[in-house]
């Protein structure tokens, strides 16, 4: 299938890029990835009159540590989040997150940042992001403005971006010795949307309590959002079988999943309790192995 | 697919004020989310073409509607109506009952069906349920507030 | 609109003026008449068309061709030599890894990718590399050898020439 | 560079020889149909219904004739004026070309658009703009025959969704048995409805010559002499002025076997602009309207003694063929081989119906990578038959051992009128047992279900029937199911051998060599096998069914050997002797007695063009069409072993083993592979693979996101062996194996997963066997995990 024609510009600063947006009106799209874009554009869904690349844009490569932060680039792949030792070693919840997301072949080109923009309900980053209390950096000519993922996320394919501005970057709160995480996914093969995903993040303190938690539902509504009662109830806890079973049924009873051809509510409902548990389990394995 | 979604909504507004609203196509028209154009036909017929546009996704809707009221069943509306766009096609029927409430005001209970084919249905059928929910909403939300601005608030 | 793209294909540099909607495999398959890489669904699903741009493997239905300028890509046409058969091309002939040859050339540059980023994978890390590519015929085992097999024959003559060094 | 097939001694049937058309694919050489480009050449994009039923209520073109690029825009009312508008099916139904009227189904073809590239052609469809009125929506099969149900097909006199009734067997005498049985079980099983979806969609280049007034239709066509007659037929040309090359193929698996509307449209096309004209699908194209496969809701019931005895069976099956009956089946046999259905068991009485019924779904019925339904009747066997077990609380492996046909009783008449050529089931069956360590899994289940765990074995000892066939009973529009070779031996002793089917992937190139070769004592890399092109290729029905090898494989050795007749009075002439002092050993005809006096097949070729003996007519060819006697009849024991995740539903295979039993092995490399790919789809269709509607029709498996193609991580690993029981009709023995696991394997998926749960009382679960629907059986049995 062939797309509607459009115009296209491949800009070498923000600046550039920024200029391009404004006044174009929504029916200019910002092309990082193009992994989500370019399908829809293939079925007509979706007829940008232009699309702007940003990929020739060296300043939104950036990808390291910073200040407490690690800070992703607009343009940095999911395979680059995969391969990279820094999060294998450092950030296991990204790591596990990068590695189911979509197929190995996509994850090369698709973005981490471009995934948030798309604000697919079913997108891992959401509930990855969400869980690891990440946030975002929006430019726009009229400067930069930052918030929490929670409230960039706003809707089914709908951000907090406005027509004129872009994701400049995520920024992650570089973990504490005693934090872990981990992403569990459900998929029906290589590729296909979670029927249901749970990202969990964890910090305990010297005792082994529970200082800071962060737990994200993909899959589970409009878009993708954070099981907050889940995390009441662990919040002081330590990660015992009792927490994690109740954090489980809390994450559930929090869930609004749909149902679809990967099964009913009541199923999918069950799904958010089953991998919030593993997803705390193995998070804890790593707690510990961290203390 | 087929969507079926069902209502009540409080106006501070007379029962008949309400009813003569809903059933005008030149108002109830207007508050159709999104609206692009709207062509009224006669007093129970009219043409609306609306945006569709859910993040990258982008088109309109092309909907023919039709209004039956009964003299006999004061205060009860069908409306059903026909849409196209985006290679897929959209049958929605829908019934309005609306009920004098105390203190003047008016209760809107309404249930509608809406059943979807073609692209939207096969491709966007994961998202499209949440979607309809939201712009029947904001619907309503039109009217709410279009009959609280021209109807005088109940009571005075 | 068109626009003026320069991109060098298994080492050789093309230029061309080409609509922005030109899928890059239609660049290659019709613009080039490198007919090798295939096109086997609308949602950057099945991998049949495979190529690697810089160095990566990518969707090549899922990339326009302008995105492509000043790009090094490779195709499977691109595998052979003068000496011969590449190994990982011999190597599925050598162990049966293709019926219809239909995904052949996606599984080969997916495979190609992974071996030079990973030279000695595991059977699980094989079957995941090539998880963005569908083959309908084989059931995915003979491919698994194959490249198995490749990567054993790469790095024999890789330690040879490094022992030739 | 090396691209030369390795010579092989000259018996080299059973040799494991390298593929000779693998160095074209692996350098991106082969020519798909896509890869054909022709100068002037246009581009076809179809428009189609949303609407799964509807009144079309307007056509406008204007918009999409305006459309830059856009040449033709034609409907089916333009079609309606040449009498094209609809054309009949194999099945000998009609079906609309380009709907006129009213649709049928959801992306059913209504409007072609030709323009001069691809792109200005989607740009066309989608100015078309078409007006539609809905009307009421059959989606399901069950309410077909409903007094309130919505007539589909008001075009036909009979004023009915249901289209045909079909029956095998004596109804009587198995009511009678089923009554008298001590036990009997009766079970509903539906095989989904599921797509062959090849990796290359399917496509054409239609190139009318207006100077020469020649068709040469470029199509992805596994019968191209089929094709070049229907087509003949129905766009009345003249079928010498025809030409339909089928160039190599990405997969077929049945989806090529029938005549789809946008090939007839796009010969219309180039008829019309006096261009060539290609349609390619798109992915959704294909899933969405070519044809699909199974669709049979099906009943069981098998009537048996106490001690698991079986008696009788009777299968009820409702077929849905969607708004077209365009199935693929020889012409006297709707429901296809479907009576095969008493598999490997020794019944005494059978009785099968099978009623067919539209529905506003998309036509179809083909074999997808089966014979004729018999992967339908093989599934409901034996499911059928581990249901049973279940019931008499017997270890399903006994079950099977008590009521396999014997070694003795070969060739086996059925109850339903087949007549088996050969089997040892027992032998292969305990070999698999064996080989899987059948006993200590059952003590590992048992210590597993005492810990919780669920863990399951499933069997299928499953019986094929392959090779249509015998030209007496089965024939496709009347064309008798024969199959055809022609072998030309040249002066050096080369050969090119050419046949009237058409291999997709199957290894034809090699195999038929290894064939032709072995009878002349050539070496494979010596004999060029072509295909596909009608101009060249003897007449034949194509590739499909697992017919290639019992049929042409047949044909290709009986070829062989009528040309060996020939070279036997060249090689009498040459050793100066009788014909009859001759003896054709190692690949040499050798004077009896005087091994070291003998010719080569070489020498006789030669002679043939240099030297032929008086007399005798100059020239070393011959052509043979070949009636198989009967049908070949491969079988199997496969055993699966699955572990279920109690928190998610999801199955884990652990293990599969496959053995086969296909007869002579022509190439074993080639026989393996086959068995790894069809076990794949086999997997695929009992875990993931199905194409459900929706209430409004809507396909809600358009494209391979939903379409679910298992990839090399979900596939397990395949362990396969086989047993050699030689079919003693055929030729050289052999009997076809392409279509064995995919017939063989959803059954012993399923029995595996129904074991892991059968302590719950479970007893059936239908395919797909998805997670949430795994979840649901063991939430409702009170089964928790996390």
């Amino acid at each position: 299938m062939i797309t509607a024609p459009f115009e296209y510009a491949a800009p070498k600063s923000l600046k550039e890029a920024l200029a391009l947006l404004r006044g174009g009106g929504s029916d200019r799209k910002v092309l990082a990835g193009g992994q989500s874009l370019i399908p829809m554009m293939r079925f007509r869904l979706a007829a940008p009159s232009m699309l702007i690349d940003i990929t020739r844009i060296p300043e939104l490569g950036v990808f390291e540590e910073e200040d407490g932060y690690l800070r992703i680039g607009a343009i940095i792949t999911h395979g680059q989040m995969e391969c990279s030792p820094m999060i294998k070693d450092r950030y296991p919840l990204l790591f596990t997150t990068a590695s189911v997301v979509a197929d190995p072949i996509v994850r090369q080109r698709g973005t981490l940042c471009g995934a948030l923009v798309h604000a697919d309900p079913a997108g891992d980053w959401g509930a990855a992001l969400i869980a690891a209390r990440a946030e975002v950096v929006i430019s726009s000519q009229s400067g930069e403005r930052r918030m929490p993922v929670d409230e960039f996320l706003v809707d089914t394919f709908t951000t907090a971006l406005t027509e004129d501005e872009v994701l400049k970057e995520v920024r992650v709160p570089v973990p504490s010795a005693r934090t872990g995480g981990n992403y569990q996914k459900i998929e029906r093969k290589v590729g296909d949307f979670a029927t249901a995903g749970v990202a969990a993040c964890v910090t305990v303190d010297d005792k082994g309590a529970i200082a800071q938690v962060g737990i994200g539902l993909c899959a589970a509504g409009p878009i993708s959002r954070r099981a907050v009662s889940a995390e009441r109830r662990l919040m002081g806890n330590t990660l015992d079988d009792a927490a994690i079973a109740a954090a489980g049924a809390q994450a559930a009873a929090e869930a609004e999943p749909v149902a679809d051809t990967r099964g009913p509510v009541d199923y999918k409902r069950d799904m958010f309790r089953v991998l919030t548990i593993r997803a705390l389990r193995a998070t804890r394995t790593i707690v510990e192995g961290r203390r | 697919m087929r969507i079926q979604m069902s209502g009540v909504e409080h106006v501070s507004v007379a029962p008949e004020q309400a009813f003569a609203f809903v059933t005008d196509p030149n108002r109830v028209g207007r508050c159709m989310p999104d609206l692009d154009e709207l062509q009224v036909s006669d007093s129970r017929h009219f043409v609306a073409v609306v945006k569709v546009g859910v993040g990258p996704v982008r088109g309109r809707l092309k909907i023919e509607a039709e209004m039956k009221t009964d003299d006999a069943r004061l205060g009860d509306l069908d409306l059903t109506a026909k849409g196209s766009g985006m290679g897929s096609g959209m049958v929605l029927t829908s019934h309005m009952h609306i009920e004098p409430t105390g203190g003047g005001g008016a209760e809107l209970q309404w249930s509608a069906e809406t059943s979807v084919s073609g692209p939207l249905a096969s491709v966007g059928g994961r998202l499209l349920e949440g979607q309809a929910k939201k712009k029947t909403q904001a619907m309503f939300d039109a009217i709410r507030q279009a009959l609280q601005a021209n109807g005088a608030p109940a009571g005075s | 609109m068109s626009y003026h793209i320069e991109v060098t294909v298994n080492g050789e540099r093309h230029a061309a003026d080409v609509e922005a909607r030109l899928p890059l495999v239609y660049f290659l398959r019709e613009t080039l008449g490198l007919t090798g890489t295939h096109i086997g669904c609308d949602t950057t699903t099945c991998g049949a068309c495979t190529v690697i741009v810089d160095g990566k493997p990518v969707k090549s239905c899922t990339m326009f061709a302008v995105q492509a300028d000043g790009c090094r890509v490779e195709t499977v046409e691109g595998l052979a030599t003068e000496s011969g058969l590449h190994p990982l091309q011999q190597a599925f002939w050598d162990n049966h890894g293709l019926q219809c040859g239909y995904c052949t050339p996606g599984m080969l540059m997916a495979a190609k990718a992974l071996l030079s980023r990973n030279p000695s994978p595991s059977e699980a890390e094989i079957r995941q590399a090539i998880s963005g590519n569908i083959c309908r015929c084989t059931g995915y085992q003979n491919i698994v050898k194959a490249i198995q097999q490749a990567a054993e024959e790469l790095a024999g003559t890789a330690a040879s020439s490094a022992a030739g060094a | 560079m090396t691209t030369e097939a390795p010579r092989a001694p000259a018996s080299c049937l059973g040799q494991a020889i390298k593929r000779k058309e693998d160095p074209r694919f692996i350098q991106g050489r082969g020519r798909y149909l896509d890869d054909i480009s022709l100068p002037g050449m246009l581009h076809m994009a179809i428009v189609r219904s949303p609407y799964a039923h509807a009144r079309i209520v307007s056509i406008d073109k204007q918009t999409a004739l305006d459309t830059p690029g856009v040449v033709a825009v034609i409907t089916g009312e333009d079609l309606e004026k040449l009498g094209l508008h609809w054309m009949p099916t194999i099945a000998g139904d009609n079906q609309m070309v380009l709907a006129t009227g009213k649709v049928l189904f959801q992306y059913q073809e209504v409007v072609a658009v030709v323009a001069s590239s691809r792109g200005a052609a989607y740009d066309g469809a989608a100015a078309v703009e078409v007006e539609y009125e809905a009307l009421p929506v059959l989606s399901d099969a069950k309410r077909a025959m409903d007094p309130d149900a919505p007539l589909l097909r008001d075009d036909r006199d009979q004023k009915t969704n249901h289209i045909w009734h079909w029956e095998s067997g004596n109804a009587e005498a198995t009511a009678d048995a089923l009554v008298k049985a001590e036990v009997v079980v009766r079970q509903d099983m539906y095989f989904p409805r599921c797509h062959a979806s090849p990796l290359e969609t399917c496509g054409c280049v239609a190139d009318m010559d207006k100077a020469t007034g020649r068709l040469t239709l470029y199509v992805t066509s596994q019968a191209p002499h089929v094709y070049r007659t229907v087509i003949a037929l129905v766009a009345k040309l003249p079928e010498h002025m025809i030409r339909v090359v089928s160039p190599d193929i990405g997969g077929g698996f049945g989806a090529k076997v029938g005549i789809y509307p946008g090939y007839v449209v796009a010969v219309v096309a180039s008829i019309v602009t006096g261009h060539p004209v290609k349609w390619v699908e798109t992915r959704t194209e294909h899933l969405t309207s070519t044809a699909f496969a199974r669709d049979y809701h099906m009943t069981a019931e098998i009537g048996a003694t106490k001690d698991g005895r079986v008696q009788a069976l009777r299968v009820h099956t409702l077929a849905d063929h969607g708004a077209f009956d365009s199935q693929a089946n020889p012409s006297k046999w709707p429901a296809g081989l479907f009576n095969i259905c008493t598999g490997s068991y020794d019944f005494a009485n059978a009785f099968v119906d099978v009623d067919a019924v539209y529905t506003n779904k998309p036509p179809g019925g083909i074999s997808y990578r089966c014979s004729f339904r018999v992967t339908e009747a093989a599934y409901l066997i034996e499911r059928a038959m581990d249901v049973l077990a279940q019931e008499l609380k017997m270890d399903p492996a006994e079950l099977r051992r008590k009521n396999f046909v014997a070694p003795e009783q070969f060739p086996y008449t059925t109850p339903l009128g087949w007549t088996y050529d050969s089997g040892n089931y027992r032998a292969t069956f305990e070999k698999a047992l064996a080989q899987i360590g059948y006993d200590s899994l059952r003590r590992e289940q048992a210590g597993r279900r005492a810990r919780g765990d669920l863990m399951g074995i499933g069997i299928s000892t499953f019986t094929e029937i392959v090779g249509a066939g015998p030209n007496a009973q089965f024939d496709i529009l009347g064309l008798k199911m024969f199959d055809s070779a022609e072998v030309r031996v040249h002066p050096t002793g080369k050969a090119v051998a050419r046949f009237g089917v058409r291999h997709q992937g199957q290894g034809h190139e090699t195999t038929f060599a290894q064939i032709v070769a072995n009878e002349l004592g050539l070496s494979p890399a010596d004999v060029l096998v072509e295909q596909g092109d009608t101009d060249t290729a003897p007449y034949g029905l194509g590739t499909y069914g697992s017919r290639s090898t019992p049929v042409a494989g047949g044909a290709a050795a009986l070829c062989a050997r009528r040309i060996r007749e020939k070279a036997k009075k060249i090689a009498a002439h040459l050793l100066e002797c009788g014909e009859h002092d001759l003896e054709w050993t190692e690949g040499k005809f050798r004077v009896a007695g005087v091994p070291e006096r003998s010719v080569t097949m070489q020498d006789c070729a030669f002679a043939a063009y240099t030297n032929p003996p008086p007399g005798l007519e100059p020239g070393l060819e011959a052509t043979f069409y070949y009636d198989p006697p009967n049908f070949t009849f491969p079988f199997g024991t496969y055993v699966a072993v699955v572990d279920i995740d109690p928190g998610t539903g999801e199955v884990k295979v652990r293990r599969f083993l496959a053995i086969d039993d296909c007869g002579v092995v022509i190439n074993p490399m080639i026989v393996e592979g086959q068995v790894h790919g069809g076990l794949t789809e086999g997997f695929a269709i009992a875990f993931m693979q199905e194409i459900p509607y929706d209430t409004e029709g809507n396909c809600l498996a358009t494209n391979f996101t939903e379409y679910l193609v298992p990839t090399a991580a979900e596939t397990p690993h395949w362990e396969t062996d086989r047993t050699v029981t030689p079919s003693p009709h055929h030729p050289i023995g052999a009997k076809g194996v392409g279509e064995s696991p995919n017939v063989g394997s959803p059954a012993a998926f399923v029995n595996a997963v129904v074991d892991a749960l059968a302590h719950l009382g479970v007893r059936h679960i239908d395919m797909p066997l998805t997670r949430d629907k795994i979840w649901n059986v063991l939430r409702q049995h009170g089964v928790d995990g996390a």
